[in-house]
């Protein structure tokens, strides 16, 4: 199972009107594990994500899912073995109703109509909207979007899960659900976000990017005690780690 | 609430969609091949590149033709809003061919949705609205203009006089298309001077409008994805064979308004019928003469024996019309009770 | 603003009448796709002063309006809405054309008028035969009809995406329309902002074109739209096919209203 | 100064699909409060702040701007009072420069160039986003869209400031940057949002809705005390009192 193994070696991103997203970012990610992705806004996380599945390419370096050669050729299978959330749930939604849009990648992988509708419901029970599944996203609120984007993913069955930004505009409770249900998967996990709690509660590991590099990359406890690094990377404490108000004891910052 | 969406119906839409209404079955069967022949060639040109993020690309764009089209803004001085058409733009953006499709793809999606124009009248919009601006005003005008720079003044002539002469086209192809369908009054002269100058102002709008968005990209993004140069070339055929289609169209529509028993001669040949079913002759004729010497109601006014069949025609088509809809209101009610029970 | 936001709800209101469970809607889309094509070419060929003979056709829409269970109010709403054009355009007729053709009782009508009336009555049964179509078939069901009858594929797909990308569009659309307008006292757009308007909208139309065509591809897209419904044209679908045919041909020779018409005026 | 009362009377909303979004929700802010909006997804919080300046019309019941009830006569005045910052600051920039858009508002007001650019200045100086003046807003980090989201909404001087999610999608360092910012401003606000720790800071009065009704209306503190109510509302303890040592508390589930 040396299967879901996710590399970067010396990885760099330059998009196409010059700014310099990614330098020389090299890590490797083992079988199993879940990392956290953390780091300023626009310090390169959705970037670095998007080279797991080919949706964007290197300009050099490169990506190695599963000791595969993230190249043209082995795009689709790679596609198939790891599983996007996208950061804006809208762009994973694009059919006239969540049904549908659950129902769209199983249906590409070619799979019995009975089997396609099976997984759908799944997908959705598991992501308690089930009740979402006759309704066009235009008619749902932000947190019930999110839960339908990751629904579609799920609906595919990935190997490795990508997550850009899961819990944002959840709600507590909803957040809470996500976080029990990716510790529930398995497989390997990888989590851009601004949450640092979720970060403290699903990933021993946390990479922090700044400006576009690998600032540090270890394990989250040692990470989130330094608060020096965290500072230089316009990150603080997690709150569940900073001081509680109620007892007037002074937070962080 | 808006300003600019009180302004009622804006005029570009209102002028440029054909309907089915208007279209006799042999000018929209004409056009329908038309438009389909070129949407298949430019379909096939599009699959052979299949650069994967063009149809994406393409169909996003349409989308936002199709949004931007509802967004209506006042235009200074007139009192009345316009809106982008977009076939211009969509030509520089991707090229004709795919310009090409991602108009029809509105236009199919507008005739669907809000039954713009209808099932028939697809084809002469797909050509007026896509194929001229795509294949014609594009190629022949806006790229051998357009030799400056983004940002400076012959790029923006050769935009202005794209979308202008890209407009005349489209007009003067509803023109065309309505007086040789003969299902409205107007002769190809009026209609002519009444759309002609209209859509000059339309096409103005349409020009800076396209400019402005052109130069708001311009600043945002360096490079835009260059749509593929060969297209003129290989086009040349289809272009020359649309205009001359309508050059046809438009001399046959002259001579026709000019002459308007010819008109009526040419619509009895295309559509192989009689324009006036009240004639003498055939079922109405044959039912009138009937209803003439058995009528109930003997006591009108003819005027003479044409008229007069006319005129009796007339009540029993008043009568039977309204019988007719009683009727189809009938079956309605049956089906809706049997639909309830069922 | 509200009108664009609401143009679009009714889009999506479109698409929620196509995929409801009806006879109708289980019929092959290539059937309905059809036959409708057929109905819009018969009403055309009728002449410019042609009334009565198109009367009878109503029962096309009306029939599949009801055993499609189309809205009432919805199809009427849409018809509303494409009639101030052609009532502009048919308003000029009577002007024009005063030659009078007809007398009825006291009333003399000319053929601007006829011909008006007509043109009137076949933009309601188009218009009307096309809202029912797609409220029965939904966008998907008639690409579906049309790729198998024959249209590029390339073409169907744009069609699919446009469809797609056009609610994601338009709820931006409307966002920041709603936006400018809190800010702006009353005032409408102008010309002048509706290009950085719309050009932003094109900027984030185009990032998100790339982010949605990914996330696509990240789902196994393989440049198809799948559906889970595909259907096969069966017995029924031909009946419906040529039985509509049938009497559309019919109702194109046979005058009925006026036959009706000179039966009881002219019969006793 | 009663001027800035916001009050909601019975207030119901049902969208055109049958959604029913309020129902018979009632409260009055007073001048000068700081009040958040919190509960689960789809609770009907954007539904509620979108009443405050007539971007939706009750179905029934009514709303009062101070002590002017909101109808169609009253919009335009009521917009000028209350300003209102969508949950995607991209909604919200529409110009050419940042400059431009903070402009706008002041612009329709048909005030003097000179008082128009004093108020940009101000306005974005506020925010700390002065030097963002000239940038287009593409070109802007997530943090930087918001911070002139804002202001473009406080160059209107308005005398409510109604806000959706502000802290969605920002890093740890600007979201604490934005609340420092808020707490500086001193007229009435309103602010839905799942980020509860950030109510803990800025809000010292919580309503939570559940199900489009009011389930509870209170001080801050004695809300998130409630453990029962909490966790009715698809909510939780904000994360700073949930880790901290000195109450003892334990982290939920
Ligand atoms: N399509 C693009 N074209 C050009 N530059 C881009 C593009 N997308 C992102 N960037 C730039 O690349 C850098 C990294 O962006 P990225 O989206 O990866 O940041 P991020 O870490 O995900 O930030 P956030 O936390 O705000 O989501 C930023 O400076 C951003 O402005
Ligand atoms: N345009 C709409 N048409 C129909 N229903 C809608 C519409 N917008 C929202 N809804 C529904 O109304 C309810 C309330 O939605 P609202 O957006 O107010 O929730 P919210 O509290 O803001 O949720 P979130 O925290 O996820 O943003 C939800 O059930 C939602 O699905
Ligand atoms: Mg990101
Ligand atoms: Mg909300």
């Amino acid at each position: 199972m040396s299967h879901h193994i996710v590399e970067a070696i010396e990885l760099c991103h330059r998009y196409g009107d010059g700014t310099q997203a990614l330098t020389e970012v090299t890590f490797r990610i083992h079988h199993g594990e879940s990392v956290a992705l953390v780091g300023a806004n626009g310090a390169g996380k959705s970037t670095l994500l998007q080279h797991f599945n080919g949706v964007l390419l290197p300009t050099s370096g490169a990506v190695r899912i599963g000791e595969v050669p993230l190249v043209k050729e082995t795009l689709r299978d790679i596609r198939r073995t790891v599983g996007m959330v996208f950061q804006d749930p809208d762009d994973q939604l694009f059919s006239p109703t969540i049904g549908q849009d659950v129902a769209f990648g199983p249906l590409n992988l070619g799979l019995p109509p009975a089997d396609v509708e099976a997984r759908v419901r799944a997908a959705l029970d598991r992501m308690e909207a089930l009740s979402l599944k006759d309704k066009p996203a235009y008619r749902l609120s932000a947190g019930e979007k999110r839960r339908a984007a990751i629904a579609t993913v799920l609906s595919m069955t990935p190997d490795i899960l990508v997550l850009d930004e899961p819990t944002s505009g959840l709600d507590p409770r909803a957040r809470r659900q996500l976080i029990g249900l990716l510790r529930a998967f398995h497989h390997t996990k990888i989590i851009a976000t601004h949450d640092l709690d979720m970060v403290l509660d699903l990933c021993p590991r946390t990479l922090v990017l700044h400006e576009g590099r690998v600032k540090a990359d270890g394990a989250t406890r040692e990470i989130f005690a330094d608060e020096a690094l965290l500072a230089a990377c316009h990150l603080e404490k997690p709150l569940t780690m900073q001081g509680c108000l109620m007892c007037g004891e002074k937070r962080g910052i | 609430m808006d300003q600019a969406d009180d302004c009622g119906p804006n005029v570009g839409g209102l002028c440029m969609h054909m309907a089915d209404a208007l279209l006799s079955p042999a000018v929209g069967g004409i056009m329908w091949a038309a438009s389909a022949a070129a949407v298949a060639r430019s379909s096939r040109k599009i699959q052979q590149e299949l650069d994967g993020n063009r149809i994406p690309l393409m169909g996003m764009l349409a989308a936002f033709v199709f949004t931007a089209q509802m967004i209506n803004f006042s235009i200074p001085g007139t009192g009345s809003s316009g809106h982008l058409g977009g076939g211009l733009l969509l030509a520089i953006l991707l090229g004709p061919d795919a310009a090409l499709l991602a108009t029809a793809s509105v236009l199919v999606i507008q005739a669907l949705f809000f039954a713009d124009g209808g099932l028939l009248a697809l084809g002469c919009n797909i050509f007026n609205l896509g194929f001229l601006p795509a294949f014609v005003a594009y190629p022949l005008v806006f790229r051998p203009l357009a030799t400056g720079k983004a940002g400076q003044l012959p790029r923006a002539l050769a935009v202005l006089l794209g979308a202008v002469v890209g407009l005349q086209l489209g007009a003067f192809g509803v023109v065309v298309e309505t007086v040789l369908s003969g299902r409205t009054a107007l002769t190809f002269r009026a209609f002519l001077l009444a759309m002609q100058p209209i859509h000059l102002a339309i096409g103005l709008v349409e020009g800076v409008v396209t400019l402005s968005l052109l130069a708001f990209l311009q600043k945002a993004r360096l490079e835009l994805p260059r749509p593929t140069e060969q297209a003129d070339t290989a086009g040349r055929a289809t272009v020359a064979l649309g205009l001359l289609t309508l050059l046809l169209g438009g001399w046959v529509a002259w001579y026709a308004s000019k002459h308007p028993d010819g008109l009526e001669w040419a619509i009895q040949r295309v559509t192989g019928q009689s324009e006036l079913q009240g004639t003498a002759s055939g079922w109405h004729g044959r039912l009138a003469r009937v209803q003439a010497t058995t009528a109930v109601l003997p006591d009108y006014q003819f005027k003479g024996s044409q008229e007069g069949s006319r005129a009796v025609t007339s009540l029993s088509g008043v009568m039977g019309g309204a019988m007719t809809l009683v009727l189809v209101a009938g079956a309605g009610w049956i089906l809706h009770l049997r639909k309830r029970r069922a | 603003m509200v009108n664009l936001g609401d143009r679009f709800r009714d889009l999506g209101r479109m698409d929620a009448l196509g995929s409801q469970e009806s006879t109708l809607h289980r019929l092959d889309p290539r059937a309905k796709v059809l036959v409708t094509a057929a109905f819009a070419l018969v009403v055309s060929s009728f002449g410019r002063y042609e009334v009565s003979g198109l009367l009878p056709f109503a029962l096309f829409p009306v029939s599949l309006a009801i055993l499609g269970e189309v809205p009432w109010g919805y199809l009427l709403k849409r018809i509303g809405l494409a009639l101030p054009f052609m009532l502009v355009l048919g308003a000029l007729n009577p002007v024009l054309d005063r030659e009078v053709l007809l007398h009825v009782g006291p009333l003399a009508i000319t053929g601007g008028w006829l011909s008006s009336f007509s043109m009137v009555l076949k933009l309601v049964l188009t218009v009307a035969s096309a809202v029912v179509l797609v409220a029965t078939t939904g966008v998907d069901g008639v690409c579906q009809a049309l790729e198998r009858l024959g249209l590029p594929q390339v073409f169907v797909v744009q069609i699919g995406f446009l469809h797609r990308y056009t609610f994601v569009l338009a709820e931006e659309a409307v966002r920041m329309l709603r936006a400018r307008e809190l800010r702006s006292n009353g005032h409408g757009l102008t010309h002048r902002e509706f290009g950085p308007l719309a050009g932003h909208l094109l900027l984030r139309t185009w990032d998100r074109a790339q982010r949605i065509h990914q996330a696509m591809l990240a789902r196994g897209f393989d440049g198809n739209f799948h559906m889970l419904r595909r259907s096969s044209f069966g017995p029924r679908d031909l009946l419906f096919l040529f039985a509509w045919c049938a009497i559309f041909l019919l109702l194109r020779i046979v005058n009925f209203p006026m036959l009706m018409g000179s039966l009881v005026s002219g019969g006793g």
